[in-house]
């Protein structure tokens, strides 16, 4: 009944480079329809109108993205231009290279893995070395002293992200997102495993950078953290990867709790998508009501809240599996 | 134990924020558009000072007094004036401000003794030359200057004239407080 | 091929204005041009910079009363190297004035600048003759492409300027002052 | 972009110089801090001031009283109203004259209502420089009312020069009345609000529990006043100490709070935004008839010889303005006293040992307003 | 009392009218008794409010030194005047209060004013490398491009 996209194909290469541009360009659109959306929700939030430009607004994320296109590239004197060059793209390829795994439908997907889930938490760490060679390359302290804040940040809240992913590992027995949407066929795993999915929606929250999780980038002090020195389109593609990010974070937290694209009445792309960017918009709310942790408040928090949370989670389905 | 209350307490702050955005979030915006929709001034609003017109005279009354060009903070403003013929007052023949100067502190309309000063309601100028805020506020009054000092003329005939009057009966009166 | 004479004096702007449409361009870009500063007018991202009193009009201006985001130009960007505007708004102190080049340097192009306020025009209300502190108009460091008088300017000056600075970008090279 | 030193501490590979500003979004305006740092932690900071210098002193020698007017205002232009009305009352103490009834009330109005607005802009740029961005926008929405409250009269939204030597220039009608009575109502349930999504707010309890104390020696040692002063335990307003103007008539309370950290400045300064609502709400009620400008002004402002030294509470501390007059109609020398100024002389000492976050908490809970410590 | 400890430091001692004049007692001070009368000052629990310069040396050939001290709580301001040669220097008072660290170096910038013991007597709102003191009757700004040239007019 499930039929892989790649697998229609007869050419692999063929195959992935289709499935990389279907991605790309789902991206991209994405990444500027998601900075529509929080400028109108900010906005409205604010008690503001937000952009005016064109039907709702639209308009004016098409002339953001031409104006960042034809802005000059600057590159900074004493930068490391390979480390300064390659930053951006390191930060954006790893979602690109891991959204074929979503099982978006349950009848076409991209490419079932059965080590999905291995292989998702360990190329999603790439961009924490993106981000750091976008500070060290940079040579500007602002931008460094971010780059280290991201890589202490992203490497505390990796684990109470696995420890949270693991539950539902252990439940389903197996790592392919394509069978943990098919076992939530009675009842999603939000119902099972609430305090995992808080644990990763916070987790998750941090991953990607965002308030009230974004020292990396955190204005008041840093600027504009990591990418202090970055223009033109090379900025654009850190801001696209924070909502690639936020994307994939938010497409893994409905696959594994939320039943990925299982609901009522409507095809399943559709339940998967309303999912998907509820809790988006779950994370823009967050954003415009919370100020922002300090760092070390930041780290405390990991390691004495949410790991120690993780654990006693996980021991207690442990000990559920064990007895039932 | 004490951690998990920590905790609990911490969440239902953070869901009181919330709740607090998400009841903005239902309140229509408070934006005005500027370009659509124009606001209308005060009447005390400053900005670049104008000549006033005076009913009487049908034009602005400024007599090249030069009090509100001493009196300026910022010596923005440039006068200069004639005695016209015929005319016992003086009539100014330039009056330029540069607003670029300005500081709105309106000193000048304190000291004006023919209160021909007041504020434009012009609020949202903008230009791409400096020399673009030097106005120039006698150029609006320039075509009914002939009549403004015609008008003058007899104003000022008619107040000659009250004058006689009234030394005149001051002068019988002395007369009569004599006798 | 058609042989184009070229006068050898052309001390008349209006002649060489004839000329250069006689010539013209080896490449036609101007749709691209047109195209991309229509995108570049209307996404104005502002440099997170104020010098004294004006700035509090800026910011007023980006507040939920007036909104410069409806505009396009409300992302304030606290780095200089993803700012397109910078709104000069306020008294420069000439202590200041050596990090403002260098911010303006700092400043990918195509950028402008906005001077906000009688002080950055000329001096405004703090020049009088023993003044030794401030500079006396913002266009002594950075070349400045629209001006907006007043003590300070109300928020909707600023979006005129915004506006007027808009006209300029779109008209391209063809701008005249 | 800040241009950053390169020097390098020579006996230590492991710190190093981090330069704040001129142009850094949490440095309010255009001030620099140079921070010695050790990874996150703070071993020291010097403030650079200065680049905000606009020379009113000695514009001040060069014009004479009245043309001094528009400059008070700009010295401080958070509290542009309360600058404005102190100077006309130190030289009206100077001179001797005599302030009606009415003009004395409105004053009192203007000066509560802009410490309202000094302080709602303190709070949404302090959350700002905490990373909450939206209290900021809905302070300067309730700032906007309050503008424009004063705009009615004054004519101005932030510089204002609206009061003159024996009284005010315009005369308030009973629409302003009206508009400040119901924003006091309205503000009251507001300020509640704010409670709410700030001061409950556990990360906001966080970040300013304990962060940037004011040691108690350090309020003799650098003369710290204001809010800053009272969030120490100082019982301390120059409105009750020595009052100025009408508010000896006045009921209200000075909140104080003992801790002297970013938690207790904030508190201290929501609760004076109450009480200014109190005063405003008396004034309103016992707002006189007469005149607003005193009928015998004398033409030419030439307080006698000696010195003077009047001092107002500006929202961010007691304001002084020395005047040594020669009997001529320019001031021989007139010294303005800020508060910022002696605030941002204790960072050294409040600031170092910190983390860098603390630093941008610590400068946005002072208040400082950068042309008021250049001057 | 402030006030005997005082009086053996200082010369001249005038009560003035505080409703006229804002401060409650002004004295005179030779100005190499700074130091001894700020630690009285400071051991009576008053703070440094501010200190201030005048340029006098037209009249009397001398600046004069304006240290204002006040006491929280009830207000009690006592002004000391001392009277420097131009040429001479002040001694700092820094090491009692901290809080004259900063307007000593005002005083420094805007009137050319040394002070002793200072710990880091340089520059505070000028540039470092400005010439001149702005603030001194006399001062004349060196010509510089950033003042527009019709400012002769």
């Amino acid at each position: 009944m499930k039929t892989d996209i790649v697998q229609l194909f007869e050419n692999p290469y063929l195959a992935l480079g289709v499935s990389i541009a279907i991605i790309m360009a789902y991206l991209s659109v994405n990444a500027i329809m998601l900075i529509w959306l929080e400028r109108k929700l900010s906005a409205r939030i604010q008690r503001r109108i937000g952009p005016q430009r064109g039907p709702f607004g639209l308009m004016q994320q098409i002339f953001d993205m031409g104006k960042l296109l034809s802005k000059e590239l600057l590159t900074p004197e004493h930068a490391n231009k390979l480390l300064y060059v390659i930053a951006p793209i390191l930060v954006f390829a790893p979602v690109v290279a891991l959204s074929s795994l979503f099982p978006i439908t349950s009848t076409y997907i991209f490419h079932d893995f059965n080590i999905a889930i291995v292989l998702i938490l360990a190329i999603s760490g790439i961009n924490v070395i993106g981000i750091f060679l976008a500070g060290w390359g940079s040579n500007n302290k602002y931008a460094l002293l971010g780059a280290v804040r991201s890589v202490a940040q992203n490497i505390s809240y990796e684990i109470p992200l696995i420890l949270s992913v693991i539950p539902i590992v252990m439940i389903t027995r197996t790592m392919s997102l394509y069978d943990i949407t098919l076992a939530q066929e009675t009842y999603p795993f939000i119902l099972v495993q609430p305090i995992a999915l808080i644990i990763f929606i916070i987790s998750a929250t941090a991953e990607t950078n965002r308030a009230p999780f974004d020292i990396p980038e955190a204005e008041s002090e840093l600027v504009a953290g990591f990418h202090t020195e970055y223009s033109g389109m090379r900025f654009g593609l850190f801001f696209f990867a924070e909502y690639s990010n936020m994307i994939f974070a938010c497409a893994l937290a409905t696959v594994l709790f939320l039943g990925g694209w299982r609901g009522p009445l409507l095809p399943d792309a559709v339940w998967f998508f309303i999912k998907v960017y509820a809790l988006i918009v779950l994370m823009m709310w967050f954003r415009w009501t919370f100020p922002r942790l300090r760092f070390d408040q930041l780290m405390k928090f990991a390691w004495v809240v949410l790991v120690p949370l993780s654990l006693i989670n996980l021991l207690i389905t442990t000990l559920v599996l064990k007895i039932v | 134990m004490a951690l998990i209350k920590e905790i609990l307490d911490g969440t239902k702050t953070l869901l009181t924020g919330m709740k607090v955005t998400l009841d903005n979030f239902r309140k229509p915006p408070v934006t005005s558009q500027y370009p659509m929709e124009k606001i209308e001034m005060s009447e005390a609003f400053r900005n670049v000072i104008v000549l006033i017109e005076k009913e009487d005279i049908g034009s602005h009354d400024c007599i090249d007094c030069k009090l509100c060009e001493r009196v300026c903070p910022s010596f923005c403003i440039y006068l200069d004036g004639e005695r016209p013929e015929g005319l016992r007052r003086k009539r100014s023949t330039k009056f330029e401000v540069d607003f670029a100067l300005c500081s709105d502190c309106g000193l000048c309309l304190d000291v004006c003794p023919t209160d021909t000063l007041g504020y434009s309601k012009v609020h949202d100028e903008a230009g791409y030359n400096r020399s673009d805020f030097l106005y120039d506020l006698l150029e609006p009054w320039a075509d009914k200057e002939e009549a403004a000092r015609e008008r003058l003329k007899e104003i000022e005939a008619e107040q000659a004239a009250e004058r006689a009057r009234k030394a005149a009966a001051r002068k019988a009166k002395k007369v009569r407080r004599e006798k | 091929m058609a042989q184009i004479e070229l006068p050898l004096v052309a001390n008349d702007p209006k002649d060489i204005e004839e000329l250069r449409e006689e010539v013209g361009p080896l490449v036609y870009m101007d749709l691209l041009e047109n195209l991309l500063n229509h995108a570049r007018s209307r996404s104005l991202w502002p440099l997170t910079f104020g010098l004294a009193c004006c700035a509090i009009e800026m910011m007023a201006a980006g507040a939920a009363r007036f909104d410069l985001d409806r505009i396009g130009a409300g992302v304030f960007r606290p780095s200089a190297r993803q700012a397109d505007v910078m709104i000069l708004a306020g008294t420069i102190s000439r202590k200041m004035a050596p990090a403002i080049k260098t911010l303006w340097d700092q400043m990918p192009s195509p950028k402008w600048a906005i001077a906000m306020g009688g002080c950055t025009i000329d001096g405004g209300p703090f020049k009088y003759p023993g003044q030794y502190a401030i500079v006396e108009g913002a266009d002594k460091i950075v070349p400045v492409d629209v001006y907006v008088p007043g003590c300070p300017p109300r928020p909707e000056a600023l979006f005129a300027a915004l506006f007027k600075l808009e006209e300029k970008i779109r008209a391209g090279k063809k701008f005249k002052k | 972009m800040n241009r950053f030193e390169v020097e390098q501490d020579p006996k230590s590979r492991d710190t190093y110089y981090l330069n704040m500003g001129p142009q850094h979004p949490s440095t309010h305006g255009v001030m620099r801090i140079k921070l010695h740092l050790d990874g996150e932690r703070i071993i020291s900071a010097e403030p650079i001031i200065g680049y905000g210098h606009r020379a009113h002193e000695k514009m001040a020698e060069n014009r004479d009283y009245i043309q001094f007017l528009p400059n008070p205002s700009r010295v401080d232009y958070l509290g542009g109203m309360i600058y404005n009305v102190g100077y006309c009352q130190a030289v009206e103490r100077a001179m001797d004259i005599e302030v009606p009834e009415r003009a004395e009330y409105i004053r009192i109005v203007c000066n509560e209502l802009n410490r309202i607005s000094s302080h709602l802009l303190w709070l949404g740029t302090f959350l700002m420089d905490l990373g909450a961005f939206t209290p900021f926008l809905y302070a300067f929405d309730d700032r906007e009312k309050i503008l424009d409250i004063l705009d009615r009269i004054t004519g101005s939204r932030l510089t204002y020069c609206y009061a003159r030597f024996g009284g005010v220039i315009l005369d308030i009608d009973d629409v302003f009345l009206d508009n400040v009575s119901n924003f006091c109502t309205y503000f009251v349930e507001r300020l509640k609000e704010y409670e709410k999504l700030v001061i409950g707010n556990v990360i906001f309890r966080e970040r300013t529990i304990g962060v940037g104390i004011f040691a108690p020696d350090l309020a003799q040692k650098y003369a710290i006043t204001g809010p800053c002063l009272r969030a120490m335990g100082h019982e301390n307003d120059v409105r009750k100490d020595e009052p100025y103007g009408i508010y000896d008539r006045f009921d209200f309370d000075v909140p104080t709070q003992t801790e002297g950290d970013c938690f207790a400045r904030t508190l201290v300064r929501m609760e004076e935004m109450r009480q200014s609502i109190r005063i405003i709400e008396q004034a309103v009620s016992d707002m006189p008839n007469g005149l607003f400008l005193a009928a015998r002004v004398p033409r030419r402002i030439r307080p006698p010889e000696g010195d003077y030294y009047f001092c107002v509470e500006s929202p961010r501390g007691s304001f002084g303005m020395y005047i040594a007059s020669d009997g001529s109609d320019i001031p021989f020398r007139l010294k303005l006293r800020t508060p910022s100024f002696s605030h941002i002389s204790a960072m050294p000492a409040v600031m170092a040992s910190t983390m860098l976050a603390d630093a941008v908490a610590i400068l946005g809970s002072i208040d400082i307003v950068v042309p008021e410590i250049d001057r | 009392m402030i006030a005997d400890k005082l009086s053996s430091l200082l010369r001249d001692t005038t009560e003035v009218q505080y409703d006229a004049r804002g401060f409650h007692v002004q004295y005179t001070a030779s100005a190499d008794t700074l130091p001894q009368i700020a630690d009285a000052f400071l051991s009576e629990n008053f703070h440094l409010e501010m200190i201030t310069c005048q340029d006098r040396r037209e009249n009397d050939d001398a600046f004069r030194l304006i240290y204002q001290f006040n006491q929280y709580g009830m207000p009690q301001r006592h002004v000391i005047h001392a009277d420097i040669a131009p040429d001479a220097t002040a001694p700092s008072i820094a090491a009692t209060f901290p809080a004259a660290d900063w307007y000593e170096r005002e005083i420094f910038d805007m009137y050319g004013v040394s002070f002793d013991g200072h710990p880091d007597l340089k520059r505070i709102l000028m540039e470092e490398d400005y010439f001149g003191h702005p603030l001194l009757k006399d001062f004349v700004d060196p010509p510089n491009p950033y003042r527009s040239e019709d400012d002769a007019s």
